[in-house]
C-alpha cells in the first residue's frame, strides 16, 4: 500500500543487488537508524539500558552469529553459551593483561579467539550431521564452562572465581564500570551491532553466503559444484563464533560488568539464543534482531504484568514465566515455524500488491 | 530551438547538448541497459558507416523488421544519415505481406532482429532478387547460417569503424547533405482493400509535428516512454522516434512482448500511448483481480472508485470540488488510487493518449478518475499522426479535440474531415493515382472519416464518410456513431443502424448473452437459448431503455439530433463471422446484413409491429440449419433536439 | 559468449576397467569406454544397470575398487567431488538436487563459486574487488539465464518452481561452471513432450554454442538416438555395447536386454 | 587381591551401575526418536516431573508408594496424550529442528508446572527401596549400595520388558515399523497418532522409573532434569535409533566416566564427568561415524 515501485527501475546489477532495492524500504530503515542513534540516547536511563536495550542489542549480536551457523549453514549448535564464555573470558584476560589496549580492539580480538575455538569444536561437523552434531556441540558447552571454572588462570586466581570488568574508556568516553553513562554504553553496543549486522548481510549475500546455503540445502550437490565442505563449514563456524564471541565480550564488559561462568554462561544461554534464532527466523538477518527483541522483552513484560499488576509473588511469577515462555515458544513454532522474518515477508508482499490480492 | 532539419543532424545536436543523458534503455540480462545520447551517436555513426561500406547508397531503402529494440531504432537514423530511407515492417507480417513491401520499396538492404525474421527473409528472398544484404541483431541460432550476405550487427559496425577511420569526414559530410525535405521514413499502411500503400514522410513532416505536439504538451528531456507498439506504426514512429529526438527524452524497450506489463511497472513512464482495447484489457484485469480480494478491501476499492468517478475527473480538469470530497479523494489516493496506479505502472504518467477507435466512456473515465491525464487524439499516418488533440482540461469521450498546432481542419460538404498541415505526407510511394485521390491540389487530405465540430470547436468523428447517409428530410445519419453509442452499454453486443434514404433511423440489436444472462439469473428468468432470451419482453424493455438513452444523448447534438432511433428489433441470432455478417475483426458488414435481413428492415419501416423471419445459420461444426422466429418490433421514444429548443425559445 | 565450431576432437575422458561394489552388491564390473571432446555421449540401460553409479564414479562421488579414469590426459582412480568440479566436470541429477532455499539466480550464482576468489574480508565490506567480482559473475549468469530462457523466474525460490523448470535451472547451474564435461542424469525424466523438446534443443545448443562435451543418461530411446553421437549400453553393471546409435540399435544383446522390451516412448 | 585391583573393580561396578541408569534415560530418547524422529529434549524434565508428581502425591494425599506410582503412571500417560494432542499433531512434517525446539519449550512448560504444583525445594523421595551397603560385597571391601543394585536390577528388568514388548507384541512391531517408514506403520493398522501417544507414554514411564531411582538416591530437584544431558553422549555412541546401542552405550559411558574421574581426574582436575562422556563419545564417533550398531551409510544422488 505504501510502496510506490513504479519507476524504480535498475540500470545496473549494483543497484539491482543492493540490500534495500526499494526506496520506501530505505526510508524506513533510515528512520529507524535515526531514532536509534539520536532519539533513544536522549531518553535512555539505567533501567532501560541494563534491563532492555543492552541485552537486546547483545543478544541480537549473538543470535546473528548463531543464525549464520544454523540458519545459513544448517549446522545445529548448542554450544553458544560456551562460546559466549570464551568471548567474555578472552576480553577479561586481554583487558586485564593490557589495560591500555582499546576496548574495541579487545572485543575484536576476543571475537577472533572465539572464532579459533569455534573452528576447533566445529571439526566434528565434518564427520557427523544433524542431532549427532548438535549433541556434540553440547560437549563444547560443558567443557568450556568446566574449563573456565576449573582453571584459575582464567579468572586471575581470585577467590570468588568471578571475573569483574575494570573501568575502561574509549576515545575519552567511559564504557565500562559503574560510572559508565547508559547512553554511552548503549551507543557503543549499538555501533557494534549496526556495523556487524551490515557485515553479516554482506557476507551472506555474497559468494561465501551462497556457499553456506548450498551446504545447508544439499551438501552433496554443493560438493559436486566445487564447494569444499571443509571450507564452508569451518568458515561458518569461525564467523558464527566470532559474532558470538564479540557478543559474549559485550555481554560481560558493557552489560554485566561481572560474571560467574557457571550461571552466566550455562546451557540455558545456548537454548535462549537458539530460540531467538528460530522464533526470529532461520536464515534471516532481520529475524535475528526480531527474535532477540521478542525473547528479551517477553519475560520483562510477563514479569511486570504478573508482579506489578497482578501482584503475584515473585517466585511464583518466575515459575509462571518459565511455563508461559515454553507455551509461547511452542505456540510460535506451531503458527509460524519460519518465524517473524517470514511473517514480515508476507506482510510486505501484501503491501506491495495492495490493493490486489495477487 | 534547434536548427537541425534532419534527424541525423538532430542526433549530433543532442549528443553535443545532452550527451550524457539517457537516450534509450532496453531490459536485457536482467537490468535496464542504458545508452546515453553520445553513446547512441557513436553506435549510429558506426552502423551508418558500416552500411555505406556495404554499398548502401543515397536513396536506398532499409527494411527494418523486429520488436522494439534500440538497435532497430538506431538503424533508422543510420539509414537516414547516409541519405537512405528506413522502411519499418510489422514484425508479425507473414512472408507474403513482407514480399510485397520489400519488392514495392525496391529495398536492397534489410536489418532484422533475430533468427525468426532472418528465416522469413530467406524464405522470400527468391521472389525479391533486389534484396542484397541482410543484417541481424541477435546471433542466437544463426551460427550455422553460412550465407555470405548475412552479417551480424557487430560485424557491420566493425566495418563501419574501419570505414570511418579510412574516410574521417564521410559521416559528417553525408549527414550535412541531408535536407528537411528529404524522405525520412516510409510507412506502409495496410488498407482495408487492396495492397498496402507506402506513405512517404519527410524529415520536416515528422520533426515539425513531433515538435509542435511536444511544445503543446510541454514534453521535455526528463520524460520516460515505453516503446511497445509496432515500429512500423506511425504512432510509435512519432512518439518513440520523432519526439525521442526532438524532446530528447528516454525511450524504454521492453524485454519481450510477454513482459510488457512488468516492464511498464518497472519504468513507470511519464508519457504513454495505448489504443482503447489495451486500456479496456487493463480495466478488466483490474476488476477480475479485485473480485478475488478480501471483502473489506473490495468494499474499500468500490467506495473510493465511486468517489473517484464523481470527483476525480473534475479535480483533474481543475473544476470546483467541495473540500470534503477533495479530502476524501486525497485519502483514496493513499489507500486505493496511488497503490493501484503503482501496480499498473501508471504512477508517474503526466500525459497519456488514446486513439484509433471510439473508447467506452466508463473505461475512459476510470483512468481519468484515477488522476491519469488520459486524452484522445485523432490522427493518421498521412498526417504524421496529429490532426486534432484534446487540450488539457477540455476532455470528453465524445470528441477528439481541437486541431493540432499549425494544422487546418475543415469539413467537406459530404461531412468528410479534411486537413492540411506541416505533417501532411508527401505522397504514396509509386502510387500517384492514390496520392491524387487522397490529397488535392491545395494540399487538403481526405481522411475518409465523417465528422463535425461541436459548439466548443471540438471535432467529433462520427463514422466512415462513405457510411454516412441522409434521411429523406436531409438529416445526417451516422450509423457507426449510433451503433457505438449502443454498444457502450454492456448489455448490447452488436448493433446495426439504418436510415439512409429513409424517413427515420431504425436499428438491429444483439444483446450480450453474458451480461444479459447474468441479469436473467439474478431475476431468475429461465431461458434455453439466445433466441429465447432475446425475445423476452423484459429484455426488450431494457433494450428500449438503452435506445432511449442513446436518443437522449443524440438529442443534445444539433447536427445528429434528427437521427434518433424510432424503431428497433432485437435479432433472433447473434451476428456471426461464420455467417459472413461480421468481418473476422468483428466489424459489421452492413450491406450484407441489409440484403440478408431485407424483410426485417422492411418491417421496421412499414408499420407492422411483428415480423416472421427464417435464417440459415452455420453452426460451430460447420453444419447448416435454419432458425425461424417472430420478432417484436419495438418503438422508442425520441426527444426534441437541443438546437431546435434554442430556436424555439 | 565464446563460440566454438563443433568438431569431435580427441579423447577427453577415458574410463578403463572400472569396478565398483558396495558390500556384496557389484554395481559396476570392469567397464571401459571413452568420451571425445565436443561429442554427445549417451549412457543407456535398464534400471539398476549402474548408469548413475557410473556418473558418480566419473565425478568422484563414488570410489571404484579397480580401474582408472583418464581425464584430460591425467590418470586417477579416486578424487573428491569438488576436485572433479575444479577439473571441469559438472553434473545434473536424476531427481533434481537444487538448493531449495535459494532463488533461481542464487542457485546459478553458486555454480560460479569455483571461479570466484575474493576473500571474506573484501566480502564483509562488499566493496571494491568483491563487489566487482560479484557483478562480473552476475553478468555471466544472466547470459546463461537468457540462453535457457528463464528470465521470468530469476527471483523465484526454486522450491516453488514446477519440475520441468527446476531441471532447467539445474542445467543452468551446471553451465555456470563453464565445464568441459557435462554429465546429465536423465535430464528429461518426468517431463511432458514440449518440455522434452525444449530440453533437447537446449542440450544441442549448449553442445554447439559452448562446445561442451556432454555425457547423458536417458530412458527416452527416441531422444537418445536423435541427439547423441555415440551410445554405450550398460546392463547389470556390465557393458553390453558401445557405438553409434545405429550400431547399438542393431546389436542383438542390446535388443534382447533392452530395446526388445517395448518401451513406452518408443523410437519416436 | 590387591587393593588397587579391588578399587578398580569397585569403580567399574559403580560405573556399570551408573551406566545402567544412563541407558534407562537414553532408552526414553531412543523410543521417541525411533517412532517419530523427534529428539525429545524434555526427556530429562519428564523424569523430574514424574518424580515431583510422585512425591507430591505421596505427601499431599499420603497414599502408599505403590498407589502413588500407579497414579503417576496414569499422569504420565495423560501427559503423553496431551503432548500429542496439543503439540505434536500440529507440527507434523516440520523440520526436525523445529520439533526439537518444541520439546525444549515443552521442557520449560513441564519444569514450570512441576514447580508451580509441588514447589521447587529439594524433596526426599522414599518409596521404600532398601539402602545401605551390600554386605557380602562389602566383605570384599567393595562398597555398593543396595539402592544401586535395585536400581540396576529394575533398569535391567525394564529394558528386558521393553525388548520383549518390541520384539513380540503387535504394537511393538508397529512401532518398529514406524521407525522405518510411516506408511508401513499405517499398513499395520495403527494410526500414527496412537503410536505416538504410546511411545510418549512408554518413555514417560521410563522417565518415571529413572526419576524414582535418581530421586531416591540424591533427592528430587531441578538437577535431576540434567541427567538427560548425561544420556546424550550415550545416544551419539549407541545411535539415536538403536535400543541395544542405548544399553551398551550407557554402560560404556558409565564405566569410562568413572575411570576417567578416578584415574585422569587428578591430572586434569576433577568434576570432569559432565563433559568427559561427550569427548569419549566424540572420539569414538570420529573413528566410526555410524555409531556402535549403525551399518555403513551409502549416500545416493
Amino acid at each position: 500500500m505504501l510502496y510506490r515501485e513504479a519507476g524504480q527501475f535498475k540500470t545496473s546489477y549494483d543497484t539491482d543487488q543492493s540490500i534495500f532495492p526499494i526506496r520506501q524500504d530505505r526510508w524506513v530503515i533510515a528512520l529507524y537508524m535515526a531514532v536509534a542513534i539520536f532519539a533513544v540516547p536522549l531518553m535512555i536511563n539505567d533501567y532501560w539500558a541494563n534491563a532492555v536495550l543492552l541485552p537486546l542489542l547483545i543478544y541480537a549480536m549473538a543470535a546473528l552469529g548463531l543464525n549464520i551457523l544454523v540458519g545459513y549453514c544448517g549446522q545445529i549448535s548448542l554450544g553458544t553459551g560456551g562460546f559466549m564464555a570464551v568471548g567474555a573470558f578472552a576480553s577479561f584476560k586481554l583487558t586485564t593483561a593490557f589495560p591500555e589496549l582499546n576496548l574495541i580492539i579487545v572485543l575484536l580480538l576476543s571475537g577472533c579467539i572465539t572464532a579459533a575455538v569455534g573452528v576447533l569444536f566445529g571439526l566434528p561437523s565434518l564427520r557427523i550431521k544433524g542431532f549427532y552434531l548438535a549433541v556434540a556441540t553440547l560437549a563444547s558447552q560443558f567443557f568450556l564452562v568446566w574449563l573456565f571454572n576449573k582453571v584459575e588462570w582464567f579468572y586471575n586466581y581470585n577467590a570468588t572465581g568471578q571475573i569483574t570488568m575494570p573501568p575502561r574508556d574509549v576515545f575519552g568516553f567511559q564504557i565500562t564500570g559503574p560510572e559508565a553513562k547508559p547512553a554511552i554504553t548503549y551507543l557503543f553496543a549499538l555501533g557494534f551491532i549496526m556495523i556487524f549486522g551490515l557485515i553479516a548481510k554482506n557476507i551472506v549475500r555474497g559468494r561465501i553466503g551462497r556457499m553456506w546455503m548450498a551446504i545447508r540445502d544439499m551438501d552433496i550437490a554443493a560438493e559436486l559444484i566445487g564447494v569444499r565442505p571443509l571450507m564452508a563449514k569451518m568458515s561458518a563456524f569461525a564467523v558464527s563464533s566470532f559474532y558470538i564471541g564479540v557478543a559474549g565480550g559485550l555481554y560481560f564488559t558493557v552489560w554485566l560488568g561481572a560474571a560467574e561462568v557457571t550461571e552466566a554462561f550455562d546451557i540455558n544461554q545456548s537454548f535462549l539464543v537458539l530460540f531467538m534464532v528460530i522464533v526470529g527466523g532461520l536464515g534471516s538477518i532481520l529475524g535475528s534482531f526480531l527474535g532477540a527483541a521478542f525473547l528479551v522483552l517477553m519475560p520483562i513484560l510477563l514479569k511486570n504484568f504478573m508482579v506489578d499488576w497482578l501482584g503475584v509473588a515473585a517466585v511464583t511469577a518466575k515459575h509462571v514465566e518459565i511455563t508461559l515462555m515454553g507455551v509461547l515458544i511452542i505456540f510460535f513454532l506451531i503458527v509460524e515455524p519460519h518465524g517473524f522474518a517470514r511473517l514480515w515477508q508476507i506482510l510486505k508482499e501484501k503491501l506491495r500488491l495492495w490493493p490486489f490480492p495477487y | 530551438m534547434s536548427g537541425a532539419d534532419t534527424f541525423p543532424k538532430l542526433l549530433l545536436e543532442n549528443a553535443a547538448r545532452i550527451g550524457d543523458r539517457p537516450a534509450c534503455r532496453e531490459k536485457d540480462l536482467g537490468i535496464w541497459q542504458t545508452w546515453s545520447w553520445s553513446q547512441v551517436a557513436d553506435e549510429i555513426r558506426a552502423l551508418a558507416c558500416g552500411l555505406a561500406a556495404m554499398g548502401f547508397q543515397r536513396g536506398d531503402k532499409l527494411i527494418i523488421v523486429g520488436d522494439n529494440r534500440p538497435r532497430l531504432y538506431w538503424a533508422m537514423t543510420a539509414a537516414q544519415a547516409v541519405g537512405g530511407v528506413p522502411v519499418p515492417v510489422y514484425q508479425d507480417s507473414v512472408a507474403k505481406e513482407m514480399t510485397f513491401v520489400v519488392d514495392h520499396a525496391e529495398a536492397r538492404f534489410a536489418l532484422v532482429e533475430d533468427q525468426e525474421q532472418v528465416d522469413k527473409i530467406l524464405e522470400i528472398r527468391e521472389t525479391v532478387p533486389r534484396l542484397e544484404q541482410i543484417v541481424y541483431s541477435d546471433p542466437r541460432g544463426l551460427r550455422n547460417y553460412g550465407q555470405e550476405f548475412l552479417h551480424s550487427f557487430e560485424a557491420v559496425q566493425e566495418k563501419g569503424r574501419e570505414y570511418d577511420r579510412a574516410n574521417p569526414d564521410f559521416y559528417e559530410a553525408s549527414v550535412a547533405d541531408g535536407k528537411g525535405a528529404d524522405i525520412s521514413v516510409m510507412l506502409y499502411t495496410s488498407g482495408t482493400t487492396g495492397n498496402p500503400k507506402g506513405v512517404v514522410l519527410t524529415h520536416d513532416n515528422v520533426m515539425r509535428t513531433a515538435r509542435n505536439n511536444q511544445e503543446m504538451e510541454g514534453l521535455n528531456a526528463d520524460d520516460e516512454i515505453l516503446a511497445y507498439l509496432p515500429m512500423a506504426w506511425v504512432g510509435d514512429h512519432i512518439f518513440s522516434f520523432g519526439q525521442n529526438y526532438t524532446a530528447g527524452f528516454c525511450v524504454n524497450c521492453p524485454e519481450s512482448a510477454a513482459t510488457v506489463m512488468q516492464d511498464l511497472r518497472d519504468i513507470g513512464p511519464t508519457y504513454f500511448f495505448a489504443p482503447p482495447r489495451i486500456f479496456e484489457n487493463i480495466l478488466t484485469s483490474v476488476m477480475v483481480r479485485m473480485e478475488d480480494a478480501a471483502p473489506i478491501k473490495r468494499r474499500l476499492f468500490h467506495y473510493f472508485m465511486d468517489l473517484a468517478r464523481r470527483v476525480g475527473t473534475r479535480i483533474l480538469d481543475g473544476k470546483p470540488v467541495s473540500a470534503k470530497e477533495r479530502l476524501l479523494y486525497a485519502l483514496g489516493n493513499v489507500l486505493v488510487y496511488g497503490p493501484l496506479k503503482n501496480t499498473l505502472g501508471f504512477s508517474r504518467i503526466r500525459l497519456a493518449y488514446t486513439a484509433g477507435e471510439a473508447i467506452g466512456p466508463d473505461i475512459f473515465d476510470f483512468f481519468r478518475a484515477l488522476g491519469i491525464n488520459l486524452k484522445q487524439l485523432y490522427g493518421m499516418t498521412e498526417a504524421s499522426v496529429f490532426i486534432t488533440v484534446q487540450p488539457d482540461g477540455q476532455v470528453d469521450t465524445e470528441t477528439v479535440g481541437v486541431p493540432a498546432p499549425q494544422v487546418e481542419v475543415k469539413i467537406a460538404d459530404n461531412g468528410e474531415v479534411l486537413f492540411r498541415g506541416p505533417g501532411t505526407f508527401r505522397e504514396y510511394f509509386k502510387n500517384a493515382e492514390a496520392t491524387t485521390e487522397t490529397k488535392d491540389a491545395e494540399g487538403w487530405v481526405h481522411t475518409g472519416d465523417a465528422g463535425l465540430f461541436n459548439e466548443a470547436g471540438h471535432l467529433k468523428i462520427i463514422d466512415r464518410a462513405k457510411d454516412v447517409g441522409k434521411l429523406v428530410d436531409g438529416t445526417l445519419v451516422a450509423p457507426k456513431y449510433i451503433e457505438n453509442k449502443l454498444k457502450f452499454f454492456p448489455n448490447i453486443k452488436e448493433a446495426v443502424a439504418f436510415g439512409h434514404g429513409r424517413d427515420y433511423v431504425a436499428a438491429f440489436i444483439n444483446i450480450d448473452l453474458v451480461a444479459m444472462g447474468n441479469w436473467a439469473e439474478r431475476h431468475n428468468i429461465a431461458y434455453a437459448s439466445y433466441q429465447e432470451l432475446a425475445a423476452h419482453p423484459d429484455v426488450l424493455d431494457i433494450a428500449r431503455q438503452h435506445v432511449e438513452q442513446v436518443n437522449r444523448d443524440l438529442a443534445q447534438d444539433p447536427n445528429l439530433g434528427g437521427s434518433q432511433i424510432k424503431r428497433f428489433l432485437v435479432l433472433h441470432k447473434e451476428l456471426d463471422a461464420d455467417d459472413g455478417e461480421l468481418t473476422r475483426t468483428r466489424k459489421v458488414r452492413r450491406n450484407f446484413i441489409a440484403e440478408r435481413y431485407a424483410e426485417l428492415i422492411e418491417a421496421l419501416y412499414s408499420g407492422q409491429d411483428e415480423c416472421h423471419v427464417e435464417t440459415e445459420v452455420t453452426f460451430e461444426d460447420g453444419r447448416k440449419g435454419v432458425i425461424a422466429a417472430d420478432l417484436k418490433i419495438v418503438g422508442a421514444e425520441t426527444f426534441p433536439v437541443a438546437a431546435e429548443l434554442k430556436k424555439a425559445s | 559468449m565464446t563460440q566454438i565450431e563443433r568438431v569431435i576432437g580427441d579423447t577427453l575422458l577415458k574410463v578403463e576397467n572400472i569396478s565398483l561394489g558396495f558390500g556384496g552388491v557389484q554395481a559396476l564390473s570392469n567397464i571401459s569406454f571413452d568420451i571425445k571432446e565436443h561429442e554427445i555421449r549417451a549412457i543407456i540401460g535398464p534400471n539398476g544397470a549402474g548408469k548413475t553409479s557410473m556418473l558418480n564414479v566419473i565425478n568422484g562421488f563414488y570410489h571404484p575398487q579397480e580401474g582408472a579414469i583418464t581425464f584430460k590426459g591425467e590418470v586417477r582412480r579416486t578424487m573428491r567431488p569438488h576436485e572433479a568440479a575444479k577439473q571441469g566436470i559438472a553434473r545434473t541429477f536424476q531427481n533434481v538436487a537444487l538448493f531449495k532455499g535459494m532463488s533461481t539466480l542464487d542457485n546459478i550464482m553458486t555454480g560460479r563459486n569455483l571461479r570466484m576468489s575474493r576473500n571474506i574480508f573484501w566480502q564483509m565490506l562488499y566493496l571494491g574487488p568483491a563487489r566487482r567480482e560479484e557483478m562480473e559473475h552476475r553478468h555471466r549468469v544472466e547470459e546463461i539465464i537468457d540462453f535457457l530462457e528463464i528470465q521470468a523466474i530469476r527471483r523465484v525460490p526454486v522450491g516453488k518452481l514446477p519440475y520441468g523448470l527446476q531441471k532447467r535451472v539445474e542445467l543452468a547451474r551446471a553451465l555456470a561452471m563453464e565445464p568441459e564435461l557435462l554429465l546429465l542424469d536423465e535430464p528429461m525424466a518426468g517431463m511432458n513432450v514440449e518440455e522434452k523438446e525444449d530440453m533437447c534443443r537446449f542440450i544441442l545448443d549448449v553442445n554447439e554454442q559452448f562446445g561442451t562435451t556432454i555425457a547423458l543418461i536417458e530412458h527416452d530411446m527416441g531422444v537418445v538416438m536423435d541427439i547423441s553421437d555415440r551410445v554405450v549400453v550398460l546392463d547389470y553393471g556390465r557393458k553390453l555395447a558401445d557405438g553409434t546409435p545405429d550400431e547399438v540399435r542393431g546389436n542383438q544383446d542390446v535388443i534382447d536386454a533392452y530395446l526388445g522390451v517395448p518401451h513406452d516412448e518408443g523410437e519416436a | 587381591m590387591s587393593d588397587s585391583l579391588l578399587y578398580f573393580i569397585e569403580v567399574t561396578i559403580g560405573g556399570l551401575l551408573a551406566g545402567v541408569m544412563y541407558s534407562l534415560v537414553a532408552l526414553g530418547f531412543v523410543l521417541i526418536f525411533k517412532a517419530s524422529g523427534i529428539f525429545n529434549f524434555a526427556q530429562g524434565v519428564m523424569a523430574l516431573f514424574a518424580a515431583l508428581t510422585l512425591v507430591g502425591l505421596m505427601e499431599k494425599l499420603g497414599v502408599p508408594a505403590w498407589v502413588a506410582i500407579i497414579m503417576t503412571v496414569g499422569v504420565m500417560i495423560l501427559l503423553a496424550w496431551l503432548i500429542e494432542r496439543m503439540v505434536l499433531q500440529h507440527l507434523v512434517n516440520q523440520d526436525p529442528i523445529i520439533l526439537f525446539m518444541a520439546t525444549i519449550g515443552l521442557a520449560y512448560v513441564l519444569e514450570g508446572i512441576g514447580d508451580l504444583m509441588w514447589g521447587s525445594d529439594v524433596k526426599v523421595l522414599n518409596v521404600g527401596l532398601p539402602d545401605g551397603a551390600v554386605d557380602w560385597l562389602y566383605d570384599f571391601n567393595i562398597y555398593v549400595t543396595k539402592l544401586e543394585l535395585v536400581a540396576a536390577a529394575t533398569a535391567a528388568l525394564l529394558v528386558a520388558v521393553l525388548a520383549i514388548f518390541f520384539q513380540k507384541t503387535r504394537i511393538g512391531r508397529a512401532l518398529r515399523a514406524v521407525a522405518d517408514d510411516h506408511q508401513a506403520a499405517l499398513s499395520v493398522g495403527i494410526s500414527l497418532r496412537t503410536i505416538w501417544v504410546i511411545v510418549w507414554s512408554v518413555s514417560g514411564i521410563v522417565a518415571l522409573v529413572a526419576g524414582i531411582m535418581w530421586g531416591s538416591s540424591s533427592g528430587v530437584q531441578f538437577s535431576l532434569s540434567l541427567i538427560a544431558l548425561k544420556a546424550l553422549p550415550v545416544l551419539i555412541l549407541g545411535g539415536f535409533t538403536s535400543i541395544p546401542g542405548a544399553i551398551l552405550g550407557g554402560l560404556i559411558i558409565g564405566v569410562g566416566e568413572k575411570w576417567a574421574e578416578i584415574y585422569l581426574g587428578e591430572y586434569i582436575g576433577y568434576a570432569i564427568e559432565n563433559w568427559f562422556a561427550y569427548v569419549l563419545a566424540l572420539a569414538f564417533l570420529l573413528i566410526r561415524p555410524q555409531g556402535l550398531f549403525g551399518e555403513k551409510i551409502i549416500e545416493r544422488v
